[in-house]
């Protein structure tokens, strides 16, 4: 007990007394307790694979990359604490972290102390809108999820005729991302001619939708637009069959994506789309190689968090070879260069439509075919055509 | 000059039960009045109705020349109606003087002065030397003195003691006595509550007896303590 | 009294010192005085007055937006806000308490948490008002002389007025009438009706005292973060947060919350730095180790002894 | 015609939500009526339930109910060793302490669980997940009529249990009035720790019962479940079982209808507003017996 106490006490002053040496050492501020751990572990899996695949192909030109992971125990001001631990041992950047609570000070944080952030995990169109030269995101925001969602749509409308999809239902929970993502979508169907016909926020921890349902089953949507953390999602699919709500487009965001969705959910999983920012099926070179990676560090069936973990870290690895310099300024400059391409997507960090340093992601539609997610959107990178209409739940 | 205290036709009911049924009764300004009976024979309803702790019925309460018949017992006390409690409850984590303290503030907003004035009333009761001490750990005898000392501290125009000489020992049992009756020559007209005969012979100018809520005699003590009702209400044919 | 005034200044000099010996520990100095000032805002209820709410974050959430809805729709400085957000504190907390204060114990508690829900429902849902889940920027802050507020150094020192003046507060009420007031409601409502004082009204002005402290501390803690959800600004577990800062410190004392905030906030701090995911679990064994052998909260318990001591010796001599 | 079909749905589906809310709010009141203590634990207790389910399960593949031979020994013990260890020694001190005592348990849960199962929330899909009775056109969830089922028998044991047994009535007579069951020679401590276990092994049981529809995620659940409990308790008078079930029954109601016909965002907020209706204006609970105090 002793020794542990006074390592916990030594540890925070240990940062002054280690000489760096030989290595380059980035700063993560990950959740890795509290509400937020569960996507927390997966992004450190996806950064541990990419650490591995960069330090053995020469580290940073050389010298080993480290990384200086301190826990956001899910809550800004301990975030905002780590970022002040970090710069002061000295990191070029930081990569963190999930929530936009959390995200959204910290990139205040930064882009006053003139310190690159590389987004992990947050979504939010808030981060990078209006953004600021500090703040690197290479994954997606609410309006590149919710175009390829309408972008999906409208490619349907194409090839079976525009009057088969017309109204849309909405069903969404009360926290940033699904309000941000249900704003836009709105904005999207207004603007491409789609009729709303249902919209419904809940709060989370909810887990009875049945009133919901009951209530757009009146109304008969051709598509159902969910946005919903995984087990809300499971919840509602489980009980739109229940209820017997049918419509001819199932689209639920973030939960439908994971993997255990299908487990969880069984065979009404089925036919269910999705958008991600990578799939293990997507064409881009690499791509079984990454995947069975990621599977064997997680120990079961890899996400896109595995995935916008690695992407985070080789977007920050990536910048910090060619700026081949630990200075601040160098690295956001050559942040602000990348041309990157990964078995994830390709990165590089534009200014458009309000937005600043964000990656103009090609977002995947996955539907879930046979229990399996499978690329059907954009045609170019789909590795099946999408099955439409979705069948009624009483011929199933 | 008017009654100290004048109450008229009080009734309390709890649910179905009459605690007390249509009592009046008068206190001068400088009287003893005693209030006894048999258990349960609505005494301390009474005397929580007079004081505004427990809701009336019907009735009306004068205090001097004003009607308080509708105040909050706050309101009372700010008035002049100094009380104190049957158990008696010292603020148990304050020390004695801060417990008569937060009566003295009612009257000498400011810290220096009510520090004065409450060790002046500890004086009263010879309570002074452990002015320091938590309340929590006075013994009994030492804890109904200081009953005494925060309802003195609100410097009031009627003391309303509520069966302060219960349980004590003989010795305390005088002392007490004697303090009632010095406090009683200073000027003050007291209302009490008693189960202890001896206590309210030797102190009352005038005695009322109830029994099952209601008034069966009024007197003197040496009137009342003759009453057959009175010693049939206390023998018992309960 | 000297003594606590001295209290007062030790602290002072402490919280001018601190940024010297840890420049990069700010952020943390920022949150201890936080906490300290708003466990010590809600000891005027929870302890002071006895009435333990667990919906304190609610004032938080109003401080908070105030300054940020009023700096980035209507360019206000944040004094001005904060100044809106004391009124708006004050008079939330005088409905809230005339509402619940009949009341008692446990049911009082879970009252509070209902309210503060509610608040935090209409918080997320009505974006009219509050910008709405998708949260709110601070991007501009005035420069009074010069000082750039979103620097954490002034937060730092506003902190720290902030923590100083809510203890000055607290040291004024422990001498004064209305502290003897607080202390006679909490103990017994009877007794104190006795001594001429109003419950209810004691009672409501201890709320509104505390609900605008607290206010203007979430002012503060809104520039620090300055990126707003209402998630996480009307959040039970905030409002835990801060009454369990002034329990384990020892309620109804003057020094038990600031004591609570230091012990809470710098082992939070500890442990999220060495122990990773457990730390979280070994926060809880730290409470719960507290509670158990020191029920009254540290400085509560000291201060028991203390008395007894006291009284023993002179007593004695 | 469609709206009447509706009505009877949203009906039904309330009704059935409260039988959960009841199973989640039914140990809580017992171990609130003995104790006068908040368990801000409660939640967690039953996020163990569906931990144990799930582990049996997942290692087993055990069904979920059956996995109930080890819940409730286990929630038995749990509870009566946690009340020995934490909340004996602090009986005696105020209310908040005890309170605060139950949070520190909920945050060790919560970590724990945290720690050895990771954060991902957990589940167990059985093929009923999603069928559904026809009743005409008015659907019946299968898998709420079965927890339904299952409150049901556990409430009328409980009852028994309270109502027909020594052990029952001494609980009940030590809730009623403490002293005075002491002064009958009941030994009340030994009391407390027998109701903290009961209340554990019936939070246990929800779990169990519950993992089949909800989620377990180690620490957002627990608080939200304890939530919902104190407010069925409160609804339908604290202290008692039958009220509990009126309580869930109530809130179950309450939710349904605001969602489904005010707006769906407010959800909570329509229960926790009624609670504190019922809080002011009728603290004995909706269906508790009226207490003088005098």
């Amino acid at each position: 007990m002793k020794r542990i106490l006074t390592a916990a006490i030594a540890a925070p002053l240990m940062g002054f007394a280690l000489p760096a040496a030989a290595q380059v050492e980035i700063g993560v501020v990950n959740s890795l307790s509290g509400n937020f751990a569960t996507f927390g572990e997966r992004y450190l899996t996806g950064m541990e694979v990419a650490l591995e695949e960069v330090n053995a192909n020469g580290g940073i030109n050389g010298e080993e990359l480290e990384l200086v992971i301190q826990d956001d125990r899910s809550e800004a001001q301990s975030a905002l604490a780590a970022v002040e631990d970090l710069e002061n041992e000295g990191v070029p950047l930081i990569i963190g972290s999930y929530a936009s609570s959390i995200t959204g000070p910290m990139a205040q944080l930064m882009t006053r102390q003139e310190m690159p952030l590389i987004v992990l995990g947050s979504a939010d169109n808030s981060i990078t809108k209006p953004g600021s030269d500090w703040v690197f995101r290479a994954k997606h925001n609410s309006t590149i999820v919710a175009g390829t969602y309408f972008d999906y749509f409208d490619y349907l409308r194409e090839e079976h005729g525009e009057d088969d999809l017309q109204t849309v239902a909405m069903l969404y929970g009360n926290a940033a991302w699904p309000v941000s993502l249900a704003e836009t979508g709105k904005e999207l169907a207004e603007e491409r001619g789609y009729e709303i016909v249902g919209d419904e926020a809940y709060d989370q921890g909810t887990s009875d939708f049945r009133p919901i349902l009951n209530n757009f089953r009146a109304e008969e949507p051709d598509i159902l637009y969910v946005v919903a953390y995984a087990e809300d999602g499971v919840a509602i699919t489980r009980q739109m069959r229940e209820v017997g709500l049918d419509t001819k487009v199932l689209a639920i965001d973030t939960a439908a994506a994971l993997p255990n969705f299908v487990e969880q959910v069984g065979d009404s999983a089925d036919y269910v789309a999705t958008v991600v920012s990578w799939s293990k099926d997507v064409q881009y070179p690499g791509i079984e190689d990454l995947t069975n990676r990621l599977r064997e560090a997680a120990g079961s069936e890899p996400s896109f968090y595995e995935a916008e973990g690695y992407l985070a870290l080789m977007v920050a690895a990536d910048a910090l070879r060619r700026a081949d310099s630990l200075d601040r300024d160098a690295v956001r400059q050559a942040l602000d260069e990348t041309d990157l391409e990964t078995p994830v997507t390709t990165v590089a960090f534009d200014d458009f439509d309000g937005f600043k340093n964000q990656n103009p992601i090609r977002s995947l539609m996955l539907q879930i075919q046979d229990g399996e997610h499978v690329t059907v959107f954009p045609e170019d990178l789909a590795a099946e055509d999408p099955t439409y209409p979705n069948p009624s739940w009483d011929d199933r | 000059m008017p009654d100290a205290l004048k109450a008229e036709g009080i009734t309390v009911r709890f649910g179905g039960v009459v605690a007390v049924d249509n009592v009046s009764l008068s206190l001068q300004p400088k009287g003893i009045l005693g209030l006894i009976g048999p258990n349960g024979a609505g005494k301390t309803t009474l005397f929580n109705a007079v004081t505004g702790f427990v809701p009336m019925d019907s009735g009306k309460v004068r205090f001097f020349d004003r009607d308080v018949s509708s105040e909050p017992p706050y309101k009372r006390a700010q008035a002049g109606m100094g009380r104190t409690f049957q158990t008696e409850r010292p603020f148990e984590e304050l020390t004695v003087l801060e417990n008569v303290l937060v009566s003295a503030f009612l009257k000498e907003p400011r810290r220096k002065d009510a520090e004065k004035l409450a060790m002046e009333m500890l004086k009263r009761v010879e309570l002074d030397d452990r002015y320091d001490q938590p309340a929590g750990d006075l013994n009994l005898a030492r804890r109904r003195r200081l009953e005494l000392a925060k309802a003195l501290a609100i410097q009031p125009r009627v003391l309303f003691l509520d069966e302060v000489m219960a349980g004590l020992n003989p010795p305390a049992l005088r002392e007490m006595i004697g303090l009632v009756r010095r406090l009683s020559q200073e000027g003050l007209a007291i209302l009490m509550v008693e189960h202890i005969m001896e206590a309210i012979i030797e102190l009352s100018d005038h005695v009322i007896v109830l029994a099952s809520g209601q008034k069966i005699a009024e007197g003197t003590p040496q009137e009342v303590t003759s009453n057959t009702q009175v010693i049939e209400a206390y023998l018992g044919t309960e | 009294m000297i003594r606590h005034l001295i209290g007062l200044l030790v602290l002072l000099v402490a919280g001018l010192v601190y940024p010297w010996i840890f420049p990069s520990a700010l952020t943390v100095g920022v949150t201890i005085l936080l906490f300290a000032g708003w466990a010590t805002a809600w000891d005027i209820l929870g302890g002071w007055a006895g009435q333990v709410s667990l919906g304190h974050a609610s004032f938080v959430g109003i401080g908070a937006y105030f300054v940020a809805i009023g700096a980035t729709e209507y360019a206000l400085a944040p004094w001005w806000s904060i100044l809106m957000a004391i009124a708006v504190a004050a008079l939330l907390s005088l409905a809230w308490g005339r509402l619940t204060f009949k009341l008692h114990g446990p049911y009082f508690t879970l009252s509070t948490i209902a309210i503060a829900e509610i608040l935090r429902l209409i918080a997320i849902n009505e974006d009219w008002l509050t910008g709405g889940a998708t949260g709110v920027f601070i991007d501009w802050m005035p420069t009074p002389f010069g000082i750039d507020l979103f620097a954490r150094e002034a937060q730092y020192y506003l902190a720290l007025v902030f923590a100083v003046g809510v203890m000055a507060t607290i040291i004024w009420i422990s001498r004064s009438r209305f502290g003897y007031q607080l202390r006679a409601v909490r103990e017994d409502e009877n007794s104190a009706m006795a001594a001429g004082i109003d419950p209810t009204r004691t009672k409501l002005k201890a709320f509104m005292l505390s609900a605008s402290l607290t206010a203007v501390g979430g002012g503060i803690y809104g520039m620090m973060l300055s990126f707003l959800e209402p998630h996480i600004l009307f959040y039970l577990l905030l409002s835990v947060q801060i009454a369990l800062t002034g329990i384990i410190g020892g309620r109804g004392t003057i020094w038990g919350p600031l004591v609570g905030a230091v012990l809470l906030v710098s082992a939070g701090e500890i442990f999220r730095t060495s122990f990773a995911e457990a730390n979280l679990l070994i926060y809880g064994i730290l409470i719960l180790l507290v509670i158990l052998f020191l029920p009254s909260g540290i400085i509560g318990e000291f201060n028991r002894r203390l008395t007894r001591r006291l009284y023993a010796r002179r007593a004695q001599g | 015609m469609a709206e009447l079909v509706s009505l009877l749905q949203n009906l039904s589906n309330g009704l059935l939500i409260g039988g959960v809310y009841a199973m989640i709010g039914v140990g809580l009141t017992l171990i609130f009526g003995v104790m006068r203590t908040i368990n801000f634990a409660h939640g967690d207790f039953v996020v163990m339930g569906m931990y144990t389910a799930f582990v049996f399960n997942m290692i087993l593949g055990w069904d979920p109910y059956f996995s109930l031979l080890v819940a409730l020994p286990a929630g038995f013990l749990m509870g009566v060793l946690l009340e020995r260890v934490v909340l004996a020694p602090i009986v005696d001190k105020p209310h908040e302490t005890s309170l605060l005592a139950t949070l520190g348990i909920s945050l060790i849960i919560g970590n724990a669980l945290l720690l050895i199962f990771g954060g991902e929330s957990k589940s167990v899909h059985v093929d009923y997940a999603s069928m559904a009775l026809s009743l005409g056109e008015v659907k019946i969830s299968v898998i709420l009529l079965i927890a339904g089922g299952v409150t049901a028998l556990v409430i009328g044991g409980l009852y028994l249990l309270l109502h027909y047994t020594e052990f029952g009535r001494s609980i009940r007579a030590t809730a009623e009035n403490r002293l005075g069951a002491e002064l009958v020679g009941i030994n009340t401590r030994r009391i407390q720790g027998a109701v903290f276990g009961l209340g554990m092994m019936l939070a246990m049981t929800a779990g169990v019962a519950l993992i089949p529809l909800l989620f377990a995620t180690p620490t957002a659940t627990g608080p939200i479940l304890t939530l919902k409990a104190f407010v069925v308790i409160v609804l339908g008078g604290l202290g008692r079982v039958g009220a509990a079930v009126a309580g869930g029954l109530v809130l179950g109601m309450v939710e349904v209808m605001g969602a489904a016909y005010i707006a769906s965002a407010y959800r909570d907020a329509y229960g926790l507003l009624f609670f504190l209706i019922i809080l002011l204006f009728k603290p004995e609970g909706l269906f508790g017996r009226s207490v003088k105090r005098v």
